[in-house]
């Protein structure tokens, strides 16, 4: 089974007549996602291969019942389509947006905190539940349903574990890429609690890189309310201090959020910590 | 992004925050030129990109223009922490009664803008955070509120008694907030903010130090900004290439040049070639969107690097696509000499297809990681021997 | 507080709202030479604070000089809903392709701005919203958040098409809300806004009518806009001198002239005299704060009334203190020739040094409100007699 | 007993050294309530007959454990003083100040949302629990410890009947103020929900005026939580349409809010709505 999607889930696409909106538009629809509309601005009316275009969120949620929204739309208009998303009563909104100036999260961060919306993202590969529905830019064919739910900081990571974790025969209940930015929507410990009561999940693996103080967070959380294995990697032990790799919330400021603490602190919470993700899979199998 | 000291201040004027009046030389003759139009004692101080100017030698007083002239020429010949300083400001030296510390930054933990205020000012603010953390005041600004007067008022009377500086304070915080908002910052900073003495004149504010970081995320909402990126800083040419270009890189020195896409793979990479008895050459992360020009790119900036013995090309396709890659590494074949031996390892969107445009060409590309490290730190070795 | 439409476009333009043409004439001569200067068919509008101009025949066109003179005169002569039309706005007339309503208000229920707009623009907006409300659609705006892109999109693609139209109505849905944050507004309203037809020139948005009311309470940070209060209102003279007093007045048709404090019981007092069987002749509200002046300004006002047979002062001392009201009694009496009975009750904040002040002066003061009210509406009555 | 204030409450006057500010400080320490120290900028350090005036709230909290406070200063700095009165942590501000622009308590209302405080105005009388502590301008000796709840919009109608209770030897568990603006802090149904489960409480008298549907949406709760027998008057019945009755709520438009229509509603939902307040003593007396 899987948290926060299923495949009654029905997705409109924020962005869709773009170039990286209409090319994962359709690679979501041939993973089956019900693909009900897609928003552009001024571009209401037009269909991309079937689907229909409307240029609010509001229009395209009365008219298609949708719950959940992908937004690929440029960084600088990325926080109008989140604040659109949620004004229009949606349950799951995914930010794939890259870039997006840490100023505008911090807004949408505090408006959305009592709202009952859950912001995947910005600068995230999405949530998947494997043979149900794909809401991101994960390669689809490299999921299996099964019992392993994945929480993820990093995009391509996260492809590489799964891929262990399928090709070691385990499936995934759903796998969730939080994004990499320093502030974002949902974080590791919301999804825990999730994992930790979705009964079709058995164990989790969360995956982790240097800077923030986010896997440390989810450690305390873990020690005290996760019951379930859960397994991890951190990447960047060889990362340079000081340096920004990439990810705006990878760099590591004043001897904070190395991967040798964070490392150290989530075995203290009782979490399996390999030195390499593409392992993951045999790892997971043996230990069960 | 950092700017220098000098572009801060020129910020901070534009916002009307009181500083001394100075410019920027980057030549000792300019130097004396600037301390002459100045007709004071002045203070010459390096302009580089690290802290810890001050007990390196590159902040120094200098009492008229002659003197200037061989201070800047001191200071302009130095290295500090290893790097040569390009440029030197030249400004007003006032005299000080009292020194403070005025900053703003994000607080993460909390997702809040965070200012804060010391009466412990022209010291390394981190030391006094981690010895004396009493001695720094924090006040949270929720971001859907912004900087209330209260706030102000809250700061201004902790470090201040005189009714006079009070207002000037709750006045600079007010436009240090505006410069970090406005200007999409990650930090803005004053230290020391100073108050001079009371003599003749009335006693007064004045930002002594400015430094001023911009979210580069910020930076596409300011292009105007992007003037003020330092191009002289030679460390970081590669950088500044490669971040033209769509990529992020970062040199290290091992003899393995990478070519990853996305941060988390592009670490966990360097991380398993050291596992695997290699040494990552640099972080090079060709980002989401997938351009086979970036890949020509990626192998011009890693092949400058000398020390390379092989380069290992890891992509798992999501938003990037394989062929892209592949396309982007035949491309770079045909525009130069890549003298040493590539190792390519190929997963997720569009894999299939890069395959087959690889094989065409007679490459091949791995499907396992641990093979295809493997392979590329046994290359490398060879390389060396 | 009201203003006219004239001034309301004057504010509109100031925000870059684009109006007709227009100014505002006091008499048909000025309107002619409106006229003139304008050089076009002109609409003559009666500016009164009530709706209904247009069925009440204050709107006309005119199609020269000439007539716009006539017309201006005529106009000028009119009374709208017993008020007499002492403005007029002459503006230029334009063709009207469609018109559509945009109006911005609280919504308290929710504690939020929120934006009306509807395609049924040109008419009663409120007759809309009770028999058509699908016709109307609303857009919350978050205090904290302000008004966000997308729900000017949201907006102008339910009321446009043309990507002309849709762009010029996020404008002025952006500067119609700026207009009444940054002015403080109750009620910032453009019906209709127009299209105009699409003809040699380009089809355009206008705003041909305007109507704006200011929070009275946000009037204190714009003291600018007190010089658009319209003195000329007759029926409003008392209630503009006693708000320049600091009182709350409102005339009534009764014969007992009323001084509270406080609105509830200001209210309730009213309520009571008329269960008694008398009628109350103003509302009148001495407010919070406790000045003798306000109470000898009191009895200028209500005074003034002809029909008034008796006085009843009614307070409940909190913040207002009694002794302070009844010194202000004491010095009307000796200010003025108090012709009616007054009947005085006292409660609450120096209750006692009130009595003490009255009894000296020989007035005494009921503690009971039912005794009081029975004695003002006995003395009304015998008045009357 | 009494609700959200009693004799433990430490109260910091915001607004002391003016000349509401003073006179109330004073009296409300007459009449025996812990005023623990006053805030006015740049005089920090005074004192206004041994209360101690701070610079900040801050600072005044944190030297006084003050856990209250009551503002008294001008209707452009009072929603200042409203978030550093919340940003210091108290439990509950009494904003007296009468005035204060719309748009600024939209966004004070709907900042103190998700926060603990309890703001009770602006432009409202404040709260007594008698004999144990009186924050705001009402006169404290008409009021008598006892069981019976007043909440109001109005000031001095108030009075009116806390007056009339007394005499008729009804005394009161906590009579609140909450204002007579369009838009403040807390409203009637949630302190018919406190005054419901207070034990010390057998009767609430909610007194109304006209303008806005605040009775009518109190109505509706009663009808439907509210067992204790609740009493009313609404003030209004004789004001006429579309004038400003001195309250920015007091306004009749367009045929919403009227006094009839108010009545019909409360005595819809069982409350004995009186025609004059004065009596409301002798009438609750009788009816116990």
């Amino acid at each position: 089974m899987t948290i926060l999607i299923d495949e009654n889930t029905k997705v409109i696409v924020q962005g869709i007549t773009g170039r990286d909106g209409s090319f994962h538009a359709k690679g979501m629809r041939d993973y089956g996602t019900k693909i009900v509309g897609g928003v552009t601005p001024s571009k209401g009316g037009q269909d991309l291969e079937g689907i229909p275009v409307f240029n609010t969120v509001r229009d395209a949620v009365d008219q298609t019942g949708a719950n959940a929204s992908v937004i690929y739309v440029p960084p600088l208009f990325a926080v109008d389509a989140i604040y659109e998303a949620v004004d229009a009563g949606l349950d799951v909104v995914v930010c794939i947006t890259e870039g997006i100036p840490v100023l505008d999260m911090l807004s949408v961060y505090h408006y959305i905190q009592h709202k009952k919306v859950v912001l995947i993202g910005g600068n995230c590969p999405g949530i998947i539940s494997p043979g149900k529905c794909k809401i991101g830019i994960m390669p689809g064919n490299i999921h299996k349903e099964g019992r392993v739910g994945v929480i993820s900081r990093s995009g391509t990571l996260t492809y590489e574990v799964v891929n262990s974790l399928t090709q070691a025969g385990l499936g995934q209940s759903t796998v969730i890429g939080i994004g990499g930015d320093p502030v974002k929507g949902i974080n590791y410990i919301e999804l825990l609690k999730r994992f930790q009561a979705d009964e079709f999940t058995d164990t989790i693996v969360l995956l982790g890189e240097i800077g923030g103080s986010d896997e440390e967070a989810a450690a305390a959380y873990i020690k005290q309310y996760i019951t379930k294995p859960v397994y991890s990697f951190i990447a960047g032990k060889t990362a340079p201090e000081g340096k920004r790799m990439g990810h705006a919330g990878a760099i590591i400021a004043g001897g904070k959020g190395l991967a040798v603490d964070k490392i150290r602190i989530l075995e203290e919470a009782g979490v399996h910590v390999l030195d390499r993700p593409d392992i993951m899979g045999n790892v997971i199998r043996g230990g069960q | 992004m950092k700017i220098h000291e000098y572009q801060a201040k020129d910020i901070f004027e534009q916002y009307g925050i009181p500083v001394t009046k100075g410019r920027m030389a980057r030549t000792a003759q300019e130097a004396k030129i600037i301390a002459e139009e100045l007709g004071s004692t002045v203070v010459v101080k390096a302009q580089v990109h690290v802290g810890g100017r001050g007990k390196a030698g590159g902040v120094k007083i200098a009492h008229n223009p002659d003197e200037t002239y061989s201070i800047a020429q001191t200071i302009l010949g130095l290295e500090i922490k290893g790097l040569p300083v390009k440029k030197i400001l030249v400004a007003e030296a006032v005299e000080i009664a009292k020194e403070f510390y005025v900053g703003i930054t994000l607080d993460l933990s909390v997702k809040k803008i965070v200012f804060l205020v010391s009466k412990a000012g022209g010291v390394d603010i981190e030391e006094v955070a981690a010895t004396q953390p009493e001695q720094i005041i924090k006040v949270y600004i929720d971001p859907l509120l912004g900087l209330q007067p209260f706030q102000k008022r809250q700061m201004a009377y902790a470090l201040f008694s005189k009714k006079d500086h009070i207002h000037q304070a709750m006045d600079i915080f007010e436009k240090l907030y505006r410069v970090f908002c406005g200007l999409d910052c990650s930090l803005a900073e004053i230290n020391p903010l100073v108050i001079t003495p009371t003599g003749t004149e009335t006693s007064t504010l004045l930002a002594l130090d400015a430094k001023v970081v911009f979210d580069d995320n910020g930076l596409i909402r300011h292009p105007e900004l992007e003037a003020l990126r330092d191009m002289d800083v030679i460390e970081e040419e590669d950088e500044v290439e490669a971040r033209n270009n769509g990529l992020t890189f970062i040199k290290l020195d091992g003899e393995i040049g990478c070519i990853v896409n996305g941060a988390g793979l592009a670490m966990a990479t360097m991380d398993i070639i050291k596992l695997f008895g290699g040494e990552p050459a640099n972080f090079l992360d060709v980002g989401g969107s997938s351009n086979p020009n970036k890949i020509v790119k990626a192998f011009q900036i890693i092949l400058k690097n000398k020390k390379i013995k092989a380069v290992f090309i890891n992509i798992f396709g999501g938003i990037t696509r394989c062929d892209d890659i592949a396309n982007g590494l035949l491309e770079a074949h045909k525009q130069m000499d890549i003298h040493v031996p590539v190792v390519i390892r190929l997963a997720g969107t569009n894999e299939e297809k890069a395959r087959t445009i690889l094989n065409s060409a007679h490459f091949s590309a791995y499907a396992s990681m641990e093979e295809a490290v493997t392979q590329v730190v046994e290359l490398a070795k060879r390389g060396q021997a």
